[in-house]
């Protein structure tokens, strides 16, 4: 019932410590230097795969087990997965979140899916055999956090769906095993005409991937994609067509992200706390502690963080006692990127021209951060989210 | 660590005082401002319902709660009145060096005594924001202002220890710029006898982190109301064609004012959880003070420019609430002090820097 | 051609600097301290009477002149204006407000009335026999800056108008010789509704005056009033029936508002000046400048304050130069106010608990100040209008 | 005073400017930042059209133009390129220092030769920005970055005057967190000799004074052009049925970031024509600095916010905008040094303090 975190989680925390300073800090450093992601065959990979990560969550159900909730929460579980991904992001945001995994796509398949469809695209990533990834697809060239006005359509062709669109800023997807692709029936529609699909690797008419050159998190791949009359079998429709009256289709997505949001804001805060502990060795080291300009530097990134790890902490402990989430979710997610960009902002001011020099990991923050308040909803939109709460604001 | 379950007693007792904001404090608030004071009734049925004493040792007849409870308690009351919250507590954070550095005994000669009379004022004061001469007998000097009419009981911080002062304090009212329903003194010491003198500077600075919790929870009380009243407000009133909160330039702003006092709470929170588990909170307890502060002069304007033209006026709370936002923040030292304090630490803190102590 | 100022404008300044020292200051604090604008009957109003002040520009057409144009600005004219408008209120912005004067609705009247309206009502300040005012009623109780919204009533009755309303903070009509109320004939035709008149005092049916109490700006009276089954003569319709086609009434109230921005952007900069000033007297006075945080506060107060005030500079020599300036107008208004609350309460943190006895100037500004974000249209509506021009947002 | 009117002969050098900027170095600033230089046809462009030697006295072939006409030039550039306006400047802020202490001899004798050599750069340095021991003959240590892959001429500045060095310069290459076009490297000095030496405080100053100014004028530029890109972006994008710049959160924020960008640039302005006309501006250039620095602080990463996923993507220039608005600001000593600057002379300036000189 409070923020106390229990040993286990504690023993883990300690082991991604380990690896996040042996391992996701050095080679984030080195992506960040050759402006590219780990290729899927990093030996960083075949370890984390070994290491037994990269795991999806679901299980099939046993014959004549009773539908299980849907709600993966137990007490205690969201904090301490956001406590793993801070210090994850602590060290590298870009490694952390670039290991083999189902990735966004299982939230959705888990939520919507049929019991046949998880069993076929999660199955494998239940013990996996080699580091696998899946992808997710959602925004498009354009769209954004507007995620109702997406534009790929998808058209009912005998068994198959025909797919056509493009898709931007997906993660991992030129490697992945399968896509979780949105399009619709009718843009018109908006979001009653969205319509999940898991597009595999190799299906004809999906191509033209393009890892993008992004000014930040380079340690992990966003790709844009195509599809071009990608023809993708009916069972491949997330659910089955009777899934979607009532645009639950929609609300599937919206799902996925509202849970994501304090995942967001933890690792914004991990990033965070990276910048205020390397600004402190940075004074320290070059014996800037006497200034008091320095010393209230210091002080304002560390007050700031603490708040934002304290309110992240908040929204996850509502949520795993399942308790309304929405405007605290939406609040840590909508400051810690931000008390995080200042953070580094200040960073860079207390590294006077070592700052300029473009190899000190406060300039490298100074980049990765300001993606952490675009993804998952901009700073914008969880403002949005929180006036409506707040205030009625009109949807 | 911090826990967001408050737990029977503590919900208990936080209903109680929100009861008693809620239906008597804030109604009358502009009455109390006028008369510097909270009503002689008001005051007895305060007593009845026990929320004073509230940190004082079970031993000595208080309820031996502790720093979460006093903020929660604090917190709630400045919902209702800011100023009644100061005046309804007897002893306010001049408790904290009599506790803190002269232990249970001295609570029981300097406290106990003032909690039996109505109206009796314990005062804190730092030495180093006034002008004061502390001689070994005796203090003389000058201190600007405090929120009282009447004291008892002046406590004065050092950084070195603390010293009591109860004879030879004059006191020139003032105006005040908020706070005035616990009054609006300069106070005056003309070779005044010193009570009692304890050298402890460990125990000063936590007897500093708690008057600074103190302020911090009469901020955030303070702030919520600021917020919840222009929110409310903001729903209400048309303009062209729709509530302003509709608006969604003015939406964001209730947004981030209503996130401000969120941040600013669970610091407050934070720090005195570590209080009570008996961890180091000095350093939390000043960066709640320093947030609150800077969040209060943040939110108290706005709030008012939610309002417009009508808050700008007396008629309405919001332009109290935008004063007591700030001569709140003006206490123990104010922001400076608490941020030097801070970075003090710097000096010799572990690396990776601990947050939080999310340690079992 | 630069910001430069001349001569006389120079020496003017100087008087009000005299005049703004030895009396606007003192009757400020006094007025703050008894929490009531000074009586009309004053000595201060008196002397300003003698002095020639008080008196309206507008001056009657001779026999066969032509039409002049309404625009009454000559280059350099506005700034002169706003610079002396600073000084005065640097030493106390409600008491600088306070003195006769035919007031706000001065503009209007000029802009939209009759030859014979003008002589009627501004005749007697040409050069008056007393210190008289006349007062200016657009604000109602709930409505505020959406002057649209008015919903006091105006209904023609054979030679007569019935208005029905209530005014709030309207500067000085208590003591007013008239009032320029705005009234509507019916709330649902929005500006196209509105109509003008001059409500002379003693008006059956115009009552109920009320000084309001206000937390600061305590030097001006701003007063509610109430208009109860109010006949006024047809004759005093502002600019006649024939006027008010095509929603130029609506125009006419439009045009005082954006003369005036940069007027209130100037009082606020003359009131955060006098905050630096005041700051820098405190920290000298108690031998505070050896702290960098004091320093670093003065630093910032004096940089924003001097922004402010070249922006409006820049706003008036746009004006005075007929070249558009709608956004620099509103930007110095928006501005200014959020400035000046910044140095006051950055002031009040150096005075420390001085600050909290509520008798030094620096606490008097903070409460001052907060009233130049709100009058002559809020932030937000500054904010608003700059938006259309910037980025076409809609009305 | 300050004169908003530019001039004809300053209008018609702006509009060269703008031209140059907006057709030149705008479109190629990618190319050129992955060369770590303007091409060599671009830099004969240049050239030709006039606009070096901005400042050099008439006598010594120069234009002889003041600090406006360089501030204007340089913020019309740096909307095309930040990095472009550094490279194509032989003499940069290093001018400063030399024609301050130096004189027009010292002008004659430095500054000409480089003007003389395609791509040839001069760069000042702040001696207490970079670890230096600096003795009578010769100066050694280490800075730890200047945006320069070429040093033909090394100013650095103490506080009590300047020196030169030329040779005995060793440069390192780095990548650069921004103004990569203008190079980045870290110069390491070894018994560097001193090739000449003033001792002058006040001219110092004001050598410092101009640079923070160039450096203003610059950040002004990145500024403008990050301003106008994502405004233009919104008015164009369309979200949740309207261009998110009709959406009035972003609308607010949009007009934020004007209106910081304007209150930089008319305090850049002002300060320039001060120097111009004579008066002190050691000041008002501090204080163009620290806002222009701070704003662009704020401005750099909210434009990227405005595009959202897009601002993100290296095929859009808003990232390096960013990048630059922040780097920009480190230079000359930052703003910390700036501030000190300032605050030093609150100690003996006149009440009421001049905000700006309007007298005749």
């Amino acid at each position: 019932m409070d923020f106390t975190i229990d040993k286990p989680t504690q023993a883990r925390l300690e082991r991604v410590h380990a690896l996040g300073k042996n391992y996701i800090r050095p080679l984030g450093l080195e992506c960040d230097r050759l402006g590219r992601p780990l290729p899927p065959d990093h030996e960083y990979f075949r370890m984390l795969h070994k290491m037994g990560m990269g795991r999806t969550r679901w299980r099939p159900k046993k014959p004549g087990e009773p539908e299980r909730k849907k709600d993966t929460g137990k007490p205690g579980n969201t904090r301490s997965t956001l406590l793993v991904s801070e210090e994850m992001s602590y060290w590298d945001r870009g490694v952390a979140v670039s290991g083999p995994s189902p990735g966004l796509g299982e939230g959705p398949l888990i939520a919507m899916g049929t019991e046949e469809q998880k069993a076929r695209f999660l199955g494998p990533f239940i013990d996996p055999d080699r580091p696998r990834w899946a992808a997710f697809a959602m925004t498009e060239p354009g769209a954004g956090s507007d995620v109702a006005g997406i534009r790929t359509r998808c058209v009912k062709d005998g068994k198959h769906w025909i797919l056509n669109g493009n898709k931007s800023f997906s993660g991992a997807s030129s490697r992945a095993d399968w896509i979780l692709v949105w399009a619709t029936i009718d843009p018109s529609l908006g979001r009653d005409g969205h319509r999940a699909f898991i597009v595999e690797k190799g299906t004809p008419g999906l191509g033209n991937f393009h890892i993008e050159k992004k000014t930040g998190i380079k340690g992990y791949e966003s790709t844009s994609f195509v599809l071009s009359d990608c023809r993708v079998p009916a069972e491949n429709l997330v659910g089955g067509e009777d899934y979607y009256t009532g645009g639950k289709g929609f609300k599937g997505a919206m799902k996925t992200f509202n849970s994501t949001r304090p995942m967001i804001a933890a690792m914004a805060v991990g990033m965070a706390r990276a910048a205020v502990d390397e600004a402190m060795r940075f004074a320290r080291d070059n014996d800037l502690l006497g200034d008091v300009r320095v010393r209230d530097r210091l002080e304002r990134m560390h007050r700031k963080v603490k708040m934002c790890r304290l309110l992240t902490f908040k929204a996850a402990w509502l949520a795993d006692h399942q308790m309304p989430n929405i405007v605290e979710a939406s609040m840590c997610k909508a400051l810690a990127p931000q008390v995080g960009m200042e953070a580094a902002s200040l960073g860079m001011e207390l590294l006077g021209l070592v700052g300029g020099r473009g190899d000190h990991m406060i300039e490298k923050l100074y980049r990765d951060m300001k993606a952490m308040d675009i993804v998952e909803g901009t700073g914008q939109i969880q403002r949005v989210v929180m006036a409506r709460q707040l205030v009625g604001f009109p949807n | 660590m911090i826990d967001l379950d408050p737990g029977e007693e503590l919900t208990l007792i936080q209903d109680t005082a929100r009861k008693f904001a809620t239906e008597i404090l804030n109604p009358a608030q502009r009455d109390f401002e006028a008369a510097r004071e909270v009503a002689t009734d008001h005051r007895a049925a305060f007593a009845e319902i026990g929320l004073g004493a509230l940190e004082i040792p079970e031993e000595l007849g208080g309820a031996g709660l502790g720093a979460v409870a006093r903020i929660t308690v604090l917190e709630e009351l400045a919902a209702g009145d800011a100023g009644s919250a100061i005046a309804l507590d007897p002893l306010g954070a001049a408790l904290y060096p009599i506790s803190e550095l002269g232990g249970e005994s001295a609570v029981e000669q300097y406290c106990l005594p003032l909690l039996e009379q109505d109206g009796a004022r314990a005062v804190l004061v730092l030495a180093d924001e006034a002008h004061l001469d502390i001689g070994t007998q005796t203090v003389s000097g000058t201190i600007p202002w405090v929120p009282a009419d009447r004291i008892d009981l002046l406590a004065i911080l050092t950084p070195e220890g603390a010293l009591l002062v109860s004879d030879g304090i004059t006191l020139e009212k003032l105006k005040g710029s908020g706070l005035r329903c616990a009054g609006a003194s300069e106070i005056r010491l003309d070779h005044a006898p010193i009570a009692a003198q304890w050298q402890d500077k460990a125990g000063a600075a936590r007897a500093l982190a708690r008057a600074r919790l103190s302020a911090a929870a009469l901020l955030c009380g303070v702030m919520r109301t600021a917020c919840i009243y222009s929110r409310e407000y903001a729903m209400d009133r048309v303009a062209f064609g729709k509530p302003i909160a509709h608006h969604q330039g003015l939406a964001f702003l209730i947004v981030e004012m209503n996130a401000a006092l969120e941040g600013a709470r669970i610091l407050t929170q934070e720090a005195a959880s570590r209080a009570d588990q008996g961890r180091s909170f000095e350093v939390a307890a000043a960066q709640a003070f320093v947030e609150a502060a800077e969040q209060a002069a943040y939110i108290g304007p706005n709030a008012l420019q939610i309002l417009g033209g009508p808050g700008f006026m007396a008629d309405l709370p919001v332009e109290k609430y935008m004063r007591e936002c700030r001569a709140l923040g003006l206490l123990y030292g104010g922001i400076d002090r608490a941020r030097e304090d801070i970075g003090q630490t710097y000096f010799d803190c572990d690396l990776p820097i601990q947050l939080t102590e999310v340690e079992a």
